[in-house]
């Protein structure tokens, strides 16, 4: 299995108004990028708990990227603000849990910012191909997985 | 910066200056500030429109490279931040490459005999540069009012400074400029 | 204090008493120079005109030499030097292109963080206050004329060092030495600079319109922080009023000769006796005057 | 749960790179899934027919569309679903477009990943509840904030059409720039006298409430239903009681304590004034700054003069709340100085014409002031250090304009003309003048400009110099102006008497705040965006807000006018219904667990959240619990993210959703 080419699993929460419809753009100029993001779409980084996080690298992820509106342009005048507040305990956190927190991207990309969006995903696709893959919680899932059966 | 669609000697300006002449938008404000615009034949502009225009032995048979004394005036207050001084030096080096004949002789013998003293020496030795140019311009008589007293004050002296390294400084010389340095 | 010293090729020729005034008014101060050893021109305007590579090359082996002789700041008199050593700095700074070729070409890695001061921020460096405190000589009656000209100020990107289009602080070193800096239109304008020999005629008309603005701003004495400036503005002086006639003798002065006035040295030894402008009716309208410290 | 999935080829646009059949066939296989298919265009007529049979056929309760981003037709597949019978809340988009085809080449990455995300949104819409869309009502009545002539415009449009109007100045006086210039391109007729009679009209219209000298302090609410506060700063004078009959005006003894605003700075005006006499409202101002009373505690003349004892010292700024359903921003612009900036800011200054301190080199409206009947000289044509008349001019344009070194790199667009009204308008006074306009290119677009800079050049022989100005500089009381012309490839050099910049038109500085405090975007430059520029040009990124005027970009009188016409129609529009319906993407407390922590009202940035005291049947308290106003939340979520117990959700967005959608990555990994 590990003979395989390592390809990076990345989860993006992005935010409805300025991300997610930047990515939007760079669909529309036909920016292409690496496959390997997947995103989920909500109204503001604001909305993000820091357990999603956890879960998605409990699920498989390798990398987690958040990306928001720049500070001073959120759509909800401030969620960016609570997002940003939040992370800075989120990150002892994630050390706390054993999840290695240089695998958690962070960007502000506007709905004007397409080919930023672009150099971002691809540049945490890159950073956590030479990371490799997050094994931990892989392995952990499989040794709780058997008493169970 | 590299593309395929441009012409070389396009290429060539944008490697030595890290600008591209397409960002000149013709203004003038570099030809009004220069302080030697009266004695070029083509304005500052003008050479930038030649290159633009793709008219490149236009522009390097210009007066105005020669000229140039490198005082930057246009650099600084270009609204478009673009830099006719350096587009200049790079305008002079490509010329020197490329073997086009100066339609400014002297200086480019004044720069030649100065590189040739550093070359030489390793610093710049004033009698020497001033020999060397003279004989290559043939102008002979000129400062002859000025120079006597220069000496006798001993700001000019008769042995060159010498470096000990002088070796190095042949070959790094040698080595960045094409074209003939003698 | 302690520096590096690039005197640069002019100082230890036809600038010598831009070196000299410079060592005699820094012994007062208590602060000495440690000159770079082996050290090679840099190029001048000549270097940047023949090869890009070249004008980088050779003051970035200054920069190795200084580095590798253990100094931090080194200071550049000449206005050029000054101006190569900065640019050929910011390039290997930022241009990695152009580092690598340099280094190939020098055959030694290039490393940053050497601090280049030209003779105006060396003075701030040593402090105004304490250049005021060694006025010997009462000049206040003197009209000063800064003249920045081209290297010093441009490419402010690159520099960083005074406005380019409105400068002021030589004029600060001047107000500390008591003298009166005059508001003038002409100091960042450009002399003609190199082409003092292959276009002495360029030379000598906008050396003249400086001269000129200078004087008709009641200026008594021109001050400079370039010995190709003083070059274009003294040397050819006489033959600019010889071909304009009508017009009066003015004296250039390098801001450390000015300085040295101020501080009551030996004039000899400020070698205000090689211009070619004479200076001598300038010290005797000088009233001695000792200041209480 | 039954759910279909349809799948989108969109033409070639998502089936080139995306093998759609397999993608299909696919989600066929996950559970929940009873219906799978594609179809070329699912958005087409036929397309939605699909869904609509299908939902009926295999007696759907949800569904996942896979096809392009769901900003573009979220609504068109909730209606079709709707008119099927399933709660459009039941209907999830994947973006297999903008998110997939378009960005990728690999056709089998690029269908894997089409099956990922459909995938996850199948997941969520498992979780999914059928919600009803929230009615407001709309106030209607508008806040106008800009009393120039973009904003007199707007408001009388809105109140002629029969609704409120409130108008917000921050000036003693509306009127804005217009009031200051001289006469008008390419008419040439006079400004002021077309002006005046507006914003007379404006004063007297008995829909609109006129708040001169005050500011927006802060915006809340959405789209038919702001609450604003306005912040009405102390004139000290109660605008209630003065009849402007300008007495007090007329005895303040310290006559020329300050720069006339007004006259840009070319007149004095004394502590208590009027900014001009048209003045509307014609109510003077106390400077507090400068006024003797208010600096020495003596004085009072005005208060004595007053028959009508109008002067209160003791006024306070006060705060008035306003209710409206739209919002026009026309706040204008502001003129570029030449002046030299701290080294922080982006914008330096033109040292080489002096930063401003040559008293003969004005801008572009201090030449409107000059040129003015009613400015400092009395329409005199006299420079500004001596009064004398200037015989030699020099007008230069795009300065801080298309200058990306010192200033902004956009056109300000109205230059060309005004400087070719300027020139004509010097001609017109000093006959035996020379004038020179330098420019880089002659942007006259529009009806019968060109003809008019045609006119100025050819009729009055203005002499047009193609090219930029290097320095100026002072020399005997002439202005040495160094330039090139680029046609004639010569060198110029004029001594002029004057020297007139036309300075860029930039955004007003605090036109980012004003921004922020309404929730809508700017550009780098501060001008507030439009929503699209082409569709949208009027609108904001946030509805129920309009632009108008030079608040957005520069722009000259008519094009205001027009723009300002339009946003009027825009608030008209909103005004034609009773009630709006809004997503009903709002948080829900669930009562039984919340814990009355109230972490979530701390971070509501719309005080949505409110406490709500839960009783017993005897009428005790027994806890208090969060409760949300959904007419006030917006839908961002952050209450959902902060709560401790998760007691407070974000339908559409809860956490089950997002959970789910997180879970199918075990699978999709």
């Amino acid at each position: 299995m590990e003979t395989e080419k390592f390809e990076p699993k990345i989860v993006a929460f992005v935010c409805n108004w300025c991300t997610y419809t930047g990515a939007d753009l760079a669909g529309t100029s036909r920016l292409k990028q690496q496959t390997n993001a997947r995103l989920i779409r909500v109204p503001c980084t604001g909305r993000i708990d820091p357990v999603f996080i956890i879960k998605a690298f409990e699920k498989g992820a390798d990398g987690v990227l958040v990306s928001g509106c720049h500070p001073n342009d959120c759509h909800y005048n401030t969620g960016n603000f609570h997002a940003r507040r939040r992370w800075i305990f989120f990150r002892q956190l994630l050390d706390f849990v054993g999840i290695d927190s240089s695998r958690l991207y962070f960007s502000w990309v506007s709905a004007s910012e397409g080919k930023k969006w672009v150099d971002v995903v691809d540049g945490v696709i890159n950073s956590v191909r030479e990371k490799g893959p997050f094994n931990g919680y892989k392995k952990l899932n499989k040794e709780i997985e058997i008493p169970v059966k | 910066m590299e593309n395929n669609h441009v012409h070389p000697t396009i290429q060539k300006i944008i490697n030595l200056t890290n600008q591209d002449p397409a960002n000149c938008y013709q203004c003038g404000k570099c030809s009004a500030g220069c302080p030697i615009r009266d004695y070029f034949d083509d304005a500052p502009n003008r050479v930038i429109r030649f290159v633009q225009l793709g008219m490149y032995d236009r522009a390097l048979k210009s007066k105005a490279i020669w000229l140039c004394a490198g005082c930057q005036t246009c650099s600084s207050r270009c609204p478009q931040n673009f830099e006719p001084a350096k587009f200049m030096d790079a305008l002079r080096e490509i010329a020197a490459e490329e073997g086009v004949t100066p339609s400014d002789k002297n200086v480019q013998k004044f720069h030649k005999a100065f590189l040739n003293q550093i070359r030489n020496n390793g610093r710049s030795f004033e009698l020497g540069l001033i020999r060397d140019y003279k004989l290559a311009t043939g102008k002979l008589f000129q400062d002859i009012d000025a120079a006597p007293t220069a000496i006798l004050k001993g700001k000019i002296g008769f042995t060159p400074h010498k470096i000990k390294d002088t070796k190095k400084i042949k070959s790094i010389i040698d080595k960045a400029v094409k074209g003939n340095t003698k | 204090m302690n520096f590096g010293y690039y005197p640069g090729c002019s100082l230890s020729g036809t600038a010598k008493e831009f070196n000299l005034s410079l060592k005699e008014v820094l012994k007062n101060l208590d602060t000495d120079l440690q000159e770079i050893n082996d050290w090679c021109c840099c190029g001048a305007s000549s270097a940047h005109s023949a090869s890009h590579l070249l004008a980088i090359a050779l003051p970035a082996r200054n920069l190795m030499l200084a580095k590798e002789q253990g100094m931090t700041e080194v200071v550049a008199p000449c206005a050029a030097c000054f101006n190569r050593l900065k640019v050929s700095q910011h390039e290997l700074k930022t241009d990695e292109h152009i580092r690598i070729k340099t280094e190939e070409l020098l055959e030694t890695k290039y490393s940053d963080g050497l601090e280049v001061l030209n003779l105006i921020s060396l003075f701030q460096k040593i402090g105004l206050d304490k250049i005021k405190s060694h006025n010997k000589i009462d000049i206040s009656h003197l009209n000063v004329a800064c003249y920045y000209g081209c290297l010093l100020l441009r490419p402010y990107d690159i520099l960083k060092f005074d406005d380019p289009e409105k400068p002021t602080l030589m004029e600060e070193v001047v107000k500390a030495t008591g003298a009166k800096p005059v508001d003038w239109n002409f100091k960042v304008e450009c002399c003609g600079a190199a082409h003092s020999i292959a276009h002495t005629e360029i030379v000598e008309n906008l050396s003249m319109k400086i001269l000129d603005d200078a004087v008709h701003h009641k200026a008594d004495v021109i001050v400079v922080a370039c010995p190709m400036c003083h070059s274009n503005l003294d040397m050819r002086q006489k033959n600019i009023i010889k071909h304009n006639p009508g017009r009066m003798e003015i004296p250039i002065l390098y801001l450390s000769q000015l300085i040295g006035l101020s501080m009551g040295l030996n004039h000899k030894k400020l070698g205000l006796d090689l211009h070619f402008i004479d200076t001598a009716p300038l010290i005797a309208s000088l009233i001695e005057k000792e200041v209480a410290v | 749960m039954r759910i279909g999935v349809f799948i989108c080829h969109c033409g070639e646009n998502i089936g080139r790179t995306v093998d759609c059949p397999s993608v299909a066939k696919a989600c066929a296989n996950f559970s929940g899934v009873v219906h799978a298919e594609d179809y070329k265009y699912m958005c087409s007529d036929p397309g939605q027919n699909l869904i609509k049979q299908a939902i009926k056929e295999k007696n759907l309760d949800a569904v996942v569309v896979g096809s392009c981003s769901p900003h573009m037709h979220e609504k068109t597949f909730r209606k079709a679903c709707s008119d099927a019978g399933i709660n459009p809340y039941l209907v999830e988009m994947a973006n297999l477009r903008e998110h997939c085809s378009w960005i990728h080449d690999d056709v089998p990455l690029a269908t894997k990943k089409a099956i990922d995300l459909v995938r996850m949104l199948v997941e969520k819409v498992k979780f999914n509840e059928p919600l009803i869309p929230i009615r407001v009502p709309v106030t209607k009545r508008a806040l106008v904030i800009g009393g120039g002539i973009s904003g007199i415009q707007a408001s009388l449009d809105i109140a002629n059409a029969g609704y409120e109007v409130v108008l917000v100045e921050k000036e003693p006086s509306i009127g804005g720039h217009m009031s200051q210039l001289s006469e008008t391109f390419p008419t040439l007729d006079c400004s002021q006298c077309i002006l005046t009679p507006r914003m007379v009209e404006v004063y007297q219209h008995p829909r609109i409430k006129l708040m001169s000298y005050s500011e927006v302090e802060n915006v809340e609410g959405f789209i038919g239903n702001f609450s604003v506060t306005i912040r009405k700063k102390a004139r000290s004078v109660k605008d209630e009681l003065c009849t402007g009959c300008g007495l007090c005006v007329q005895k303040c003894p310290i006559k020329k304590v300050a720069l006339s605003d007004f006259d840009e700075g070319l007149a004095t005006r004394p502590a208590m004034y009027v900014p001009f006499p048209q003045a509307v409202p014609n109510i003077p101002v106390i400077d507090r700054s400068v006024c003797t009373y208010f600096k020495t505690g003596k004085c009072q003349l005005c208060k004595k003069v007053c028959g009508r004892e109008a002067i209160d010292f003791e006024q306070q700024d006060q705060f008035i709340k306003e209710d409206v359903g739209a919002i026009i921003v026309a706040t204008g612009y502001k003129l570029y100085t030449i002046d030299k900036k701290p080294d922080d800011n982006p914008i330096k200054g033109y040292g080489e014409y002096g930063y401003g301190k040559y008293k003969n080199v004005i801008n572009g409206l201090q030449f409107e002031r000059i040129a003015s009947a009613s400015g400092p000289s009395s329409g005199e044509m006299i420079r500004p250090s001596d009064k004398t008349v200037p015989k030699k001019i020099v007008f230069i344009q795009c300065v801080g304009s298309r200058d990306e070194s010192k200033g902004f790199s956009y056109c300000s667009k109205i230059c060309c003309m005004y400087t070719a009204k300027h020139a004509m308008l010097y001609k017109h006074k000093v006959h035996d003048g020379e004038a020179y306009v330098f420019y880089m290119d002659i942007r006259a677009g529009g009806k019968n400009y060109d003809e008019f800079v045609r006119r100025a050049i050819e009729e009055d022989g203005v002499k047009y110099i193609r090219g930029r100005v290097s320095k100026i500089f002072e020399e005997n009381g002439k202005l040495i102006v160094k330039g090139e012309d680029t046609i004639a490839g010569v060198r110029v050099e004029i001594d002029a008497d004057m020297v007139v910049l036309a300075t860029a038109m930039t955004a007003q500085s605090d036109s980012s705040k004003l921004a922020q405090t309404l929730s809508v975007s700017y550009d780098k430059y501060g001008f507030i965006n439009e929503a699209h520029p082409k569709l949208k040009p009027v609108e904001t990124s946030t509805g129920g807000i309009f632009i108008a005027g030079a608040c957005n970009a520069p722009r000259d009188i008519p094009d205001s006018v027009s723009m300002a016409s339009a946003a009027a129609a825009k608030a008209l529009v909103l005004f034609g219904s009773d009630v709006l319906e809004r997503e009903p993407v709002v948080a829900k407390v669930n009562e039984a667990t919340c814990a009355g922590c109230f972490y979530c009202q701390k971070v509501c940035a719309y005080n949505a959240v409110e406490q709500k005291e839960i009783k017993d049947r005897q009428g005790n308290v027994i806890k208090v619990v969060a409760y949300v106003n959904s007419g006030l939340c917006q839908g961002c979520g952050t209450c959902n993210a902060t709560c401790p117990s998760k007691s407070i959700e974000l339908l559409g967005f809860k956490d089950d959703q997002i959970y789910a959608q997180i879970n199918s990555f075990a699978e999709v990994f």
